[in-house]
């Protein structure tokens, strides 16, 4: 086996097991293969998409951020409040509304490298500290009517085939996309994989290792505010309890896409794939429709447990027994 | 790589009273260096002396506590490696600190990619890391990621690394100490280039073969304060080991009286019959007789230490059979090897050896006490006589057993380990590169306690790079080549020259790994 | 991960908190650490602390040990729920207090066990290996209750949630004996060597002879049954089951408890009785913002200040500052990861 | 003969008793009338519910009932719905929209009312002089807000009444009885607590054991007002400890059913919102309600 092919093959195996998990589905209920639930399946886990993009950032580098949830609510309710309360335009809102949750993410990594405190911690008072603000905002849910919002929401990209990408969508595709270029053809992105491969080697190689702390956080916090954007957009509201859980689901993502969670190894890729999967086992719960809540919880559970047994029975069927042990 | 402009004569680093403690250690007390332009100077010392604090001081890992530091007469403060970067100063660090994540190639070229469209061009960067690599005859997959390669190619990596960093300064902390003869041979010429062209270098190293080999002037530490520096032709071999030591060393050691002939009638402790691994070692036989040094000898990535592994069930053989004192045994993992009273130091310490945080008193009695099982735990006060008594016996530099053993110098650490299994007084100890940075003090002690164990009828099994090593304990040689064993010399056979005629018949200087 | 000579200074900061918060506590509420006796029972703001931090110190020093191994259980929260869940059921269904009892611990071992596998033997990375059971488990507990909030009335397991001993609360007993068997267990044998040794260096630990497998197994089966514990405490107090919410997000807690008390997440020296203190000071803090009268919006910003205090508190760059002799600057105190590279490695 | 009605059904969970009891009541009132229910359980999470609307649509269901777990952010995906031409009908909560075409109708309660309820009847008990303790639902849910506004109206109406102190229970017995006990404490012992108003029955039950705990009597020394009506608090109030209650009926479905079913047969559009009781309960009927209500929970 080439070494090119061995070291993607985690992707290839997430991959293998996106397809056969939509092609079980497919032959299972009637309108499932169609381009309706692969366009559901991008927009709805757009934010979440997003999210998961900067939550990679973070573990390979080492790390992990537990407050990308609530920044997405307190991006939300900051932008409701902006713009129904404030009267803004979106525009410059969303500006201020990425900076601000950049900012926040930059500020938890300056913590996090100044005061060797544990990411965990410091992003998970961050995580307290963004719902709390969104609280003192306001607790109600605020519609936002501004008619950009749904000029935003009607947009999309059709294809002739029946493929509708809505904005969000897209939004996640571009992140993706750059997402690439910038862990694969950018120093920064060098960095970030050094320093999650081995913290005080890096050091030792010269790696600014401060900058790139606070700038993956800062990451982190940016993306997670786009994502607030994408959700606010996807519900037209600002609400201080959105999005509660989605670290949780985003780490998950994170690690089904067959990254490291002590970092160093892993690809933003998988991520995009983890997303997809998750999105695919509850879009198959919906569409089976007979479960009680907690058969639900039951199942995610159990299929997510499938999924990863799933993905190292097939590394070490694929790699042989001499094969890395790979991590799920 | 630009030739400095300044004049030869005048000194290219000049370092004056530096000084760095550590909690309750002063590493460096005041000490003064100077390396001119195309210089080779060896940094040497007993272990713990301070030489990789003194280099880490100089290239603000640590922040200094006091003293100058100037790089051609312009004084200089770097606040972390990244600026001693720019500063043309590379360094290669004990240990191999690279990256087991990252490609080779990105290794190399970490934080200076050649970049295009503000991208970075991986096709250049792969080109470019063949390139540096070729001098060291190394043609492996640059793509790769490092962790696959073993730890004498990371080695040659980092220093490859390191050479084309440095413009003025390159500074070698041990470089040497898993390499074999070959890559040393290697190492040094293109040591000489560099200082043809003027660069200073800074090579610390407890082989003193290979400080008279190539190095020009000596800087002599000892406990954290500067003994002297001297020119190399000015220092004899005797003289340096004073300076070091602060004592004249007792005769080498002598080979073990037991005759070969008495050996052989021994009924062999440990035999191994068509032992082996598919895609690691081909199936060989051993025979490990109480009393008896076997060696293993050969070439980097020739399945030394792929054989010690299995023979440990580190990794578990495929094929063949164990037997120990007559009786098959299963060789699952580790946890059996220590229960039939084997003990392992392996080769890669940091990785695999020591127990980072926890103190020297934890690191030493571990095995031990898993050998006891966790119901019955050895009572502090034991612990800690066993502690002190290798502390002292092993001459182990530490203020006290409650160290965490990873803030040890580096062959502290190994002595450390040792003793770890010295305490579970094993039947067999394997030693993958035993000495690999132990001083020539610490060295001549451990060669003495080894000679007596096996008089008392331990047996032991050493892989070793140092042929001398070898020949002047051991009284079995097994050669692996290509991961084969494919000779084996016993008792007067066993001389460097036909331990290198059995390894040199075709020698592909190539990772044969992954 | 502090380097600095083990002793008494590195307890300062955890025992300086919890005072700190206590008497912030006084001064909002004077009467704070007034104690009476009612029903034979203490009673006061105090025992309300040690009374309702209970469940979160059970689950602390539980998690306290898989956190030393480098792990994590974010199932304790679910494994609470499903061994509340079985008590009040069979409660209800007329089973004798002992049968119940086993059953809910016997749950809790099981799920400790499962974990435990998943994490040393299939080598799932602890955080997802634990999040298949915090989210089935959930599912599970209210499979058994039906959703519904299972109510008891026998007054056997209510004396669990809020009956006395010498005046002292059944949860804080409770507590108490569990942390002293937990750490006679892991104190007074060599097993609390071993658990620190897996967690700083698996390779290293597995290489000197440690039976890494069954020291994950056994750390997760422990705290497995911490939980169960933690579980019973809370059904018996409500005197019902709410499969729901119980404790739900108090894996959370629980590890944000370990951590104030100074165990490093990655792994090593573990603290058990620092880890209750890590309970009782969050506690502590939420009592105080109860008694406080701050509006509830606040709740989580009052939190996380005061959390950003205490760990600020045990930095090490901030105790550089302090007159203590020159440590090891930050760099040498971050521990080298063992690469996944080779045989054994785990994250 | 008619196709099987197939009615898709997102719940935001099984966050309470009532809420089961809700799933349960709807499950069982479509196997009356012969529909197919699809149930999708959000786990509490709106984005959940938007997920599930979709593959609702993409399935091509015959009717979609939201519970809707915010009042609002459903504008988008309604939209597709209704493009898609399928009804909408929003159970116990209301959605807040401009476009009210977007959902057929909603049968709910109204929460500000039910506040309205239980504060009337607290004002009416003690002469409007009362001081207050409240336990709020979770900080930032629509009918813990609701609930505390149709509270505070009466509250405001009557200068003797004051909420002394308000925190979150977070809707659960365990935090209900945690957040009583402090309140006790920080009121002189409970000695300045005339009555507790939990926004839901199991806070309630948690006040009720806190009283307890500390030597006073629940339903005497202080009063306990409630909402919801499941059986706990019935029990409790037949035993004397609970004193009044304002029920939200689980049975929301139901009148969904028929008006989608009369919707179907001739296209008649519904009211744009069928109104369930808000009915106050006492301790004079606790115990035939307890009975009653048993089962269906
Ligand atoms: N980060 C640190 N914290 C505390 N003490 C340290 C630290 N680094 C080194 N020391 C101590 O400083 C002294 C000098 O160590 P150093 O590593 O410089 O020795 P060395 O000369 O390189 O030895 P070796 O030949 O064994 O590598 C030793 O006593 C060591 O224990
Ligand atoms: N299963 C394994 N997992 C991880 N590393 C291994 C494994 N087996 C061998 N190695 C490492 O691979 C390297 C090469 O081992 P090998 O036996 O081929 O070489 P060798 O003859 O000992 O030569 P040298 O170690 O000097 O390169 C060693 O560093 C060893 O630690
Ligand atoms: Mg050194
Ligand atoms: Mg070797």
């Amino acid at each position: 086996m080439t070494g090119a092919l061995q070291r993607f093959l985690p992707l290839i195996v997430t991959t293998a097991v996106l397809v056969v998990g939509f092609l079980i589905c497919a032959a299972q209920f009637p309108n499932f293969a169609s381009w309706r639930v692969v366009a559901n399946l991008l927009t709805d886990n757009a934010f979440l998409g997003i999210t998961a993009v900067g939550m990679t950032f973070v573990i390979l580098s080492g790390g992990i951020d537990l407050s990308v949830g609530a920044v997405i609510g307190f991006t939300t309710v900051l932008l409701a409040v902006l713009i129904e309360h404030g009267g803004w335009h979106p525009v410059p809102a969303f500006a201020v509304a990425l900076i601000a949750a950049g900012g926040f993410g930059a500020a938890m990594g300056g913590v996090i490298h100044v005061f060797q405190m544990p990411p965990f911690i410091v992003t998970l008072a961050g995580m307290f500290i963004a719902r709390g603000l969104g609280f003192v905002l306001t607790t109600d849910s605020v519609p936002i009517n501004h008619p950009l919002y749904g000029e935003l929401n009607d947009m999309a990209l059709r294809f002739d085939f029946g493929l509708k990408l809505s904005l969000p969508a897209l939004l996640m595709l571009g992140v993706v996309v750059a997402a690439v270029v910038l862990a694969h053809w950018t120093r920064f992105g060098a960095n970030l994989y050094a320093l999650g491969g081995n913290r005080q080697s890096a050091e030792l190689m010269g790696v600014p290792v401060a900058r790139t702390t606070v700038a993956v956080y800062g990451l982190s916090g940016l993306l997670a505010g786009l994502a607030g954007i994408v959700f606010s957009l996807y519900t037209g509201a600002g609400y201080s309890l959105a999005a509660t859980g989605v670290e949780l689901d985003t780490i998950t993502a994170v690690v089904i896409g067959g990254t490291q969670l002590t970092g160093g190894y892993g690809y933003v890729v998988g991520t995009f794939v983890g997303v997809l999967i998750q999105g695919l086992i509850q879009t198959y719960i919906t569409f089976d429709g007979s479960l009680s809540s907690w058969w639900t919880k039951i199942a995610i559970g159990v299929l997510l447990f499938v999924f990863i047994l799933l993905q190292k029975g097939l590394l070490v069927v694929w790699a042989g027994r001499g094969g890395e042990p790979a991590e799920a | 790589m630009t030739a400095s402009t300044a004049p030869p004569s005048a000194p290219l680093l000049t370092i004056r009273g530096l000084s760095k403690g550590f909690l309750g250690v002063q590493a460096l007390d005041g000490v003064d260096f100077t390396l001119r332009h195309g210089e080779i100077h060896a940094l040497l010392g007993e272990n713990g002396a301070g030489k990789s604090t003194l280099i880490k001081t100089l290239t603000g890992v640590y922040q200094r506590d006091g003293g100058t530091v100037a790089l051609e007469g312009r004084e200089i403060a770097p606040r972390g490696v990244e600026e001693a970067q720019r500063l043309h100063i590379g360094t290669v660090y004990q240990e191999v600190n690279l990256l087991p994540n990252l490609s080779v190639a990105e290794n190399l070229f970490l934080g200076r990619q050649p970049m295009r469209w503000g991208l970075v061009d991986r096709g250049a960067m792969r080109r470019r890391a063949r390139a540096v690599l070729h001098p060291y005859g190394l043609s492996i997959d640059v793509t790769a990621p490092l962790g696959r390669f073993s730890v004498a190619t990371q080695q040659i990596i980092a220093i490859a690394r390191a050479v084309d960093m440095s413009a003025k300064v390159l500074i070698l902390d041990e470089p040497t100490a898993s390499l074999d003869a070959q890559e040393v041979a290697v190492l040094f010429r293109v040591m000489r280039t560099l200082r043809s062209r003027g660069i200073g270098i800074v090579f610390v190293t407890h082989f003193l073969d290979q400080v008279y080999e190539v190095c020009d002037s000596i800087t002599v530490l000892r406990n954290g304060r500067l003994v002297g520096e001297r020119r190399t032709a000015d220092l004899p071999r005797l003289d340096l080991v004073a300076m070091m030591l602060g004592r004249e060393l007792e005769a080498a050691a002598h080979r073990i009286d037991i005759g070969p002939a008495e050996l052989d009638s021994r009924p062999p402790l440990a035999s191994f019959k068509g032992f082996g691994k598919a895609r690691s070692v081909e199936p060989f036989d051993l025979d490990i007789r109480p009393g008896e040094v076997v060696a293993l000898a050969g070439l980097l990535g020739s399945g030394r230490t792929e054989t010690v592994r299995l023979v440990f069930g580190m990794d578990r053989a495929d094929k063949g059979e164990a037997t120990v004192d007559g009786q098959a045994v299963r060789l699952k993992g580790p946890r059996d090897a220590v229960r039939l009273g084997f003990g392992f130091c392996p080769e890669d310490r940091k990785k695999e050896g020591i127990v980072g945080e926890l103190s020297v008193r934890e690191n030493i009695i571990l095995a031990l006490q898993a050998r006891q099982g966790w119901l019955k735990p050895i009572p502090r006060r034991r612990q800690e006589e066993i502690a002190d008594r290798f502390i002292r016996l092993l001459d182990i530099r530490t203020p006290d057993a409650e160290r965490p053993i990873q803030l040890l110098s580096g062959g502290n650490q190994q002595k450390a380990l040792l003793a770890r299994w010295l305490a579970t007084e094993p039947r067999l100890l394997i030693l993958d590169e035993p000495t690999r940075g132990i001083d020539v003090g610490a060295h001549a002690e451990i060669i003495r306690l080894i000679e007596r164990l096996c008089a008392d009828g331990m047996a032991l099994l050493v892989v070793s790079s140092e042929l001398e090593e070898i020949v002047a304990y051991s009284r079995r040689v097994v050669v692996l080549r290509d991961r084969r064993h494919v000779a084996e010399l016993r008792g007067g056979e066993v001389s460097v020259e036909r331990i290198v005629a059995a390894i040199a018949s075709e020698t592909p200087n190539v990772e044969v790994r992954q | 991960m502090t380097l600095s000579a083990p002793g008494p200074s590195r307890n300062l900061p955890q025992y300086g908190a919890l005072i700190a918060v206590l008497l912030a506590n006084w001064l909002l509420f004077p009467d704070f650490f007034a104690i009476r006796l009612q029903d034979g029972r203490l009673f006061g703001s105090l025992i309300d602390v040690l009374n309702r931090g209970a469940p979160v110190a059970l689950l602390a020093v539980g998690m306290t040990m898989v956190i030393a191994t480098r792990g994590v259980d974010l199932s304790v929260g679910a494994v609470m729920a499903i061994s509340g869940a079985i008590a009040a059921t069979m409660t209800g269904a007329g089973w004798s207090l002992p049968a119940v009892l086993a059953a809910s611990l016997a749950a809790g071992l099981l799920c400790g066990l499962w974990n435990g596998l998943l994490v040393a033997v299939l080598r799932i990375q602890p955080i997802i290996a634990t999040l298949i059971l915090m989210v089935a488990g959930r599912g599970i507990a209210q499979l058994v209750t039906e959703g519904q909030i299972v109510t008891f009335t026998s007054p056997a397991l209510a004396f669990i949630g809020s009956g006395s001993f010498l005046t002292v609360p059944m949860p804080v007993v409770l507590t108490i004996v569990v942390l002293a068997v937990t750490a006679l267990l892991v104190r007074a044998t060599a097993l609390g060597l071993m658990i620190e040794a897996v967690g700083v260096n698996r390779l290293s630990s597995a290489g000197a002879g440690v039976n890494t497998p069954v020291v994950l197994v056994a750390v997760y089966v422990w705290c497995g049954l911490c939980a169960a514990v933690a579980g019973l405490i809370v059904t018996a107090d409500i005197r019902g089951a709410d499969a729901n919410n119980a404790g739900l997000w108090l894996e959370l807690d629980a590890i944000l408890a370990v951590v104030v008390g100074g165990t490093s997440l990655l792994g090593g020296r573990f603290g058990l009785v620092l880890s209750v203190v890590g309970a009782l000071i969050i506690q502590s803090m939420n009592t105080g913002i109860l008694l406080s009268g701050f509006k509830p919006e606040f709740n989580l910003i009052v939190k996380a200040g005061v959390l950003l205090v205490v760990l600020l508190l045990q930095s090490p760059t901030l105790t550089l500052f302090l007159p203590r002799p020159k440590g090891a600057r930050p760099i040498g105190t971050v521990k080298p990861p063992v690469a996944p590279t080779s045989g054994g490695a785990k994250p | 003969a008619d196709k099987k009605l197939v009615v898709g059904f997102s719940q935001i969970g099984s966050e309470s008793g009532w809420r089961a009891a809700e799933t349960k009541t709807a499950k069982a009132e479509a196997d009356k009338r012969g529909i197919d229910l699809k149930i999708s359980d959000a786990q509490q999470k709106q984005e959940n519910q938007i997920k599930a609307v979709r593959s609702f649509v993409a399935q091509g269901v015959d009717a979609i009932f939201i519970a809707p777990v915010v009042a609002t952010g459903w504008d988008s995906v309604l939209k597709e719905a209704k493009e898609a031409k399928i009804p909408v009908v929003l159970l116990d909560r209301q959605i807040e929209t401009k476009d009210q075409s977007l959902y057929m109708t909603a049968v709910t309660s109204d929460t500000v009312h039910e506040g309205r309820v239980a504060g009337e009847w607290l004002a009416k008990q003690t002469g409007g002089k009362c001081a207050v303790v409240e336990l709020q639902g979770t900080v930032g849910s629509s009918p813990a807000i609701n609930r505390k506004k149709g509270f505070d109206e009466i509250v405001a109406k009557n200068p003797g009444m004051k909420i002394v102190r308000t925190q979150s229970g977070d809707f659960t017995r365990a935090k209900g009885k945690e957040v009583m006990e402090s309140f006790i404490k920080a009121e002189n012992g409970g000695k300045g607590i005339c009555a507790v108003y939990a926004h839901n029955d199991d806070m309630a039950v948690g006040a009720i054991q806190a009283i307890k705990e500390a030597g006073l009597k629940p339903g005497k020394d202080i009063l306990v007002v409630s909402i919801d009506g499941v059986p706990d608090i019935f029990k409790a109030m037949s035993e004397g400890e609970a004193n009044a209650t304002v029920e939200l009926t689980p049975n929301m479905a139901g009148p969904a059913y028929d008006a989608l079913i009369a919707f179907k047969k001739d296209g008649k559009a519904p009211p744009k919102w069928i109104q369930t009781e808000s009915a106050l309960f006492t301790p004079d009927t606790a115990k035939a309600e307890y009975e009653r209500r048993k089962d269906a929970y």
